[in-house]
């Protein structure tokens, strides 16, 4: 067991820190998920990858740094500690970077993953539909075969996809033979948000941003390489591409290492300010900041795990629950330490750091609900980790 | 000893909830959100003529000389869909308190109350921010142990914008004047406490009506919706959460009601008492807003959907006038006998 | 709305009070889960009787002072703000005797009813047997007709029938039609457990004392004047007490109200000691005090209900999930203030309040478990409280 | 950065496991609650022949030379069983604390323990009773900043019973002299403050093995036990209990791990890595014992079924060296910046 850095370790994450305490905006960027926060948000992706800090852990030819699994915790570490802008490219590069690494042709490879790192493609995902959320096994967007034309042609609708008003593509699952049954018969698909036929609108999420959108199929035409793994067999594919949500990659600790630490920062700066931060809420905030830390050295746990070889699988519904639930507690202690200001938002001239709590409350509430909600994680942990049957009726 | 409303009490509740389905249609609370004054004089005027708005003020005065036990499930009804306008304020912080003054300008204002020529709302120096200051015509407000009523059109606003879009919050600048003050010193230092007391109550009652109402729209979104072939409410986690949740607000809701009854009689113990249902209410509201969303999932999350509005709202009136930490902080003094509440 | 008492309601609280502190025994009796203590108990039953405390509700022809359900709780009240004893008859009193008095026959309660008030008749509860104790419907104890003798004849086995070791009774159900589908043909039936053919078997509780007995059935003749309503309706029937066990009954909340007096002393005692009681432990306290005085003000909401003739039915599943969770709160808190000493029980030298509280903690663990397990409850509450479906499997 | 056990850890938990399977089998258990001595010699000698109590014993005087992270795996193994001997007392607390001493009386006494002729226990007043003071033959014990090694038949007992039946507790009654001094003053502070720490670190360790038995039970009960023609683990209710506290375990399982490489390395934030893993593994054993409780219903709250043995013990071990709260007030103090731990 070897838990400090090594030196290669610590020189990465001088490195690292370096650079970003140079280059991240020294104001907060305005929200990605608005017209004009997005095109701004690209342009800070487009700084990280000139610099080769966009996807640290991927091949050199593809705009990567080749790094380890410890030295991409390290640079999110990183990263969140210093406050750096929101990642409008995480769909792609956590989601369906990893499946294009795993099932992808070496041409699909070649021809997508630049372009993801340089942010010159913007992936919005297309899991669910209006009545299959958590059930993605229920999805009806077809996918027709067109034999003549060498692709698929799809009508249907998928909704809830994140950013999706300001992205260029769109990955998501197809049913490609409307006769199998539920997992079965679905097909991994790449569609370009330009081709005829598709119309995107976009939804408002509950913080007024528009996080969301709904994307109609009508008659679009994709064409063969935009297949990724076997035809109808998209759900095995999807399965290794959720595995890899809802573990590691999308929820480094340093996210909420840095939230936990500046919360206790808020927690003492009201206390300074001579409005008394009572002991029991200063009990909570630390019971909030030990979560954090304990959430780090789990997943330190689980990366020497991956590292060795081991599948995670099921284990990273723990993972899922854990994060989600601890996020919406550090949110919530900072509004009740706000007070009288905790529902101020963006635009109130008494907001405290400009409301970014309740808009980070508001968002961190979403955690228990994507991904798969934590009553389906928790469903998976107790049968795929513990064993327990599933109930007669399913 | 009787723990129940009488039929009177019952058919105000009935009344009000009537003429706020007439008057305040679930498409009217987006209305409320976008315009620009987000309030509406007619929906006062339908309220006012019902007699909410005077149900405090003593009969002498044109009121209905009731109490606050007979006001209660009134603005239980007005939580329950989200009204916007100042009826608390108004109705159960500023009526009463002008009440227990004696001077000739307290028994003007209320007379202008009763008969729904005049809206108000208050400001304490506690609470930092003023509600509908840009919508009332008088402002019952606070410096040190001041208390004054001011001309709507004699304050300078600047707007806080809450996470409620119904809510309108305000800072407040003013110039007390001898002509304006209402109380002073150990009189006012009085009427601020007992009102107070009256928020804690008139906030609890709303909220266990925005409470009551996001868990009957999820249960009945639980009924419909399915997932893995079954309705989801079928789920025996989507069961508990619900039931968790309604629990929370059918033990919060006689708190409540006990307040307004300890109010009501001038009990000894009417402070503890609205710090108990203050709290309660608070909790119980946060906990079925947490249960809603989580029930609904991404559909609850997105701005179309309503139930943003009222989730919003339980989270802005669990904060104001005191949180559930506070509220059971005053009691904590009252228990281990630190202070007499 | 009246919530003080009225004229009546003090002078009947000021005579239970009175009486109360000149009888109630100085020092705290032992376990009457023990042989000894039940003794002990027994004889304080006897004394309650005398004085007309034991069955204030009930009719003054069986020992009663036909009390109101207002002036029942009254009673309930000062009864456990006097740490008065266990009731050792409750199961009789707060159980059987709700159901003699809805389905028995007059001769039933003439013959029953004075000697379970005068505590001649100890009863205990054969609900449970060892495949079903949520699932009543499962019961599998044979009722066999036996038509020349006018009866029934018993075989099969109860558990968990608290304090059936030192009982003379045992009220119950049993399967009198085997052909019929769980729910149906079940009789419920009161046993002497002093008939041949009964074994007594104590099992020891968690805690040590001999809170439990299985009693075992081989070929027991019950007469037919031991059948409680019609047979095989005995569901129905055992329903009706049910309700009466998990509702205001059984758990009066008047002895959470003492529990949490008891807990704000311990606290104090504690802090003046000159061990610190921490700020956050003091929260919780408060805390766990109002939810007690939240339960007293609900409940005496459902007085009201129930006394203009409301039925509580499945809310009072509401009821029992509050207090049982409420009373391991209560339980826990007081531990954690012991610290160090929160361990030790009767015996120990240093045990505060002789290891009451530990006691107290082991005792409130069943609540979530026993009349209906806490998941159970919340089923019904969900179902049948807020008309949610039931599962598609059951 | 690797956050793994090696191979030679590894095994040495599975010989730890092997051998208390053989010489502890779940029948013991209840003897050692019944018995005069609930202690074994026999067990005692199994474990030190196999280095558990030699572990950190330094080489010189016939140890190991092993450290805190190549013990603590055999810890948790004991917990697991809910071992009764002072495993914890001996080789993870007092074994430690001599390694620091300079002196010849800690030499001598190290080399004792190490051949498994001597079994040690320790008490500090912060704790008040001893554990095992009945069975061992050397007592570590404070007094002020004075530390002292006492022999068994030299101290006065006073027995203070536990409801964990298998924890045989004291009050101990003891005279200093000169010739049992073994540190005092700024020395004696320093190594009795290491050794709460090791102390912490040992239950926090035994606290995940008792935890992960109480869920391996329960699943395995939760698998085979029907009701409503359904085995009880296939409802949701149960399966997000146990699920919730698996994850508190494993959650708390790697604080732990880290803790004892923390302290083994002489990291400077050891105390607070130890406080940390010893509030996460109390409440997680409490949490497994909750749920284990409420899976098992009416059968595991029976003194006849074994779940309330080790029930009782988590909730005792939890208490024991400072319980949650205790930990992360010390925590506290550090994030605050009051106290550099």
């Amino acid at each position: 067991m070897e838990l400090d850095d090594s030196k290669d370790e610590i020189a990465f994450r001088d490195e690292a820190r370096r650079w970003l305490e140079e280059n991240v905006p020294k104001n907060a960027l305005p929200s990605g998920d608005t017209q004009e926060g997005f095109a701004l948000h690209v342009e800070w992706e487009k700084k990280l990858f000139a610099a080769r800090w966009s996807v640290v852990s991927w091949p050199k030819a593809y705009g990567g740094r080749e790094a380890s699994l410890v030295e991409w915790l390290i640079f999110e570490e990183e990263y969140y500690r210093a406050a750096a802008p929101q990642r409008v490219t995480q769909n792609g590069i956590f989601l369906l970077a990893p499946t294009l690494f795993e099932f992808g042709t070496e041409a699909q490879r070649q021809k997508l993953l630049p372009r993801m790192s340089s942010a010159e493609d913007l992936w919005c995902q297309g899991w669910s539909e209006p009545n299959a959320g958590s059930d993605l096994a229920g999805l009806k967007s077809i996918a027709s075969r067109d034999e003549a034309r060498g692709g698929f042609v799809l009508s249907g609708q998928k909704t809830w996809c994140t950013r999706g008003a300001f992205c260029n593509k769109l990955f998501g699952l197809f049913r490609s033979d409307p006769t199998a049954e539920r997992h079965k018969g679905l097909t991994y698909l790449m569609v370009d948000l330009g081709a005829p036929g598709v119309t995107v609108r976009p939804v408002d999420r509950l913080d007024g941003d528009a996080g969301f959108a709904e994307v109609f199929f009508d008659d679009v035409f994709v064409p063969d390489d935009g297949v990724l793994g076997t035809v109808h067999q998209g759900w095995s594919v999807a399965m290794a591409t959720t595995g890899s949500e809802r573990g590691l990659t999308l929820r480094s600790p340093g996210r909420f290492v840095a939230t936990a630490a500046r919360l206790v920062a808020l927690c003492k700066r009201l206390g300074h300010r001579g409005h008394s931060v009572d002991a029991r809420l200063r009990d909570r905030v630390v019971q909030a900041y030990l979560d954090a830390e304990a959430y780090r050295v789990y997943t330190l746990q689980t990366v020497t795990k991956v590292t060795s070889g081991a599948a995670i699988g099921a284990e990273s519904s723990l993972n899922k629950i854990f994060w989600s639930e601890m996020d919406v507690r550090l949110h919530e202690l900072a509004l009740e330490l706000l007070g009288v200001r905790a529902e101020l938002v963006e635009g109130a001239p008494d907001a405290i750091d400009g409301g970014a709590w309740m808009k980070g409350f508001q968002f961190a509430l979403a955690g228990p609900i994507y991904a798969g909600t934590n009553e389906i994680q928790r469903n998976v942990v107790a049968e795929r980790v513990l064993g327990l049957p599933r109930a007669a009726a399913k | 000893m009787r723990f129940a409303f009488d039929d009177e009490q019952l058919l105000f509740r009935k009344n009000v909830r009537d003429v706020l389905t007439r008057v305040f249609p679930a498409t009217q609370l987006r209305q409320a959100w976008t315009s620009e004054i987000g309030r509406s004089r007619e929906r006062w005027k339908a309220l006012a003529e019902l007699g909410v708005v005077s149900a405090l003020v003593p009969e002498a005065q044109g009121g209905l000389g009731m109490t606050e036990l007979d006001l209660v499930l009134a603005l239980e009804e007005c939580g329950r869909v989200a009204l916007p306008e100042p009826i608390s304020e108004t109705a159960a912080i500023v009526v009463p308190l002008l009440r227990e003054l004696s001077n000739e300008a307290a028994r003007g204002l209320l007379a202008r109350i009763a008969c729904g020529a005049v809206i108000a709302t208050v400001g304490f120096e506690s609470e930092r921010y003023v509600e509908s200051a840009h919508f009332a015509d008088v402002l019952v407000l606070q410096k040190g142990d001041e208390l004054h009523a001011i001309e709507g059109k004699s304050v300078r606003l600047q707007a806080q914008r809450s996470v409620d879009g119904g809510r309108r919050l305000f800072s407040v600048e003013w110039s007390p004047a001898s002509a304006t003050c209402l109380a002073r010193g150990e009189e006012a230092r009085r009427v601020v406490a007992a009102a107070r007391d009256r928020a804690s109550l008139a906030l609890a009652a709303e909220l266990v009506g925005l409470a009551r109402c996001m868990i009957e729209t999820t249960v009945a979104y639980a009924k419909v919706r399915t997932q893995f072939g079954q309705p989801i409410g079928s789920f025996q986690a989507v069961k508990h959460h619900l039931a968790n949740a309604h629990l929370e607000v059918e033990v919060a809701a006689p708190m409540v009601y006990r307040a307004a009854h300890s109010i009501a009689h001038g009990t000894a113990a009417r402070s503890m008492h609205a710090s108990m249902a203050k709290a309660r209410a608070s909790d119980a509201a946060n906990a079925a807003a947490r249960c809603a969303l989580q029930v609904h999932g991404a559909i609850g999350y997105s701005f179309e959907h309503d139930l943003h509005l009222f989730m919003k709202r339980a989270w802005a009136l669990a904060g104001a006038w005191g949180d559930a930490a506070h509220h059971r902080a005053r009691c904590a003094d009252v228990i281990f006998g630190t202070n007499d509440l």
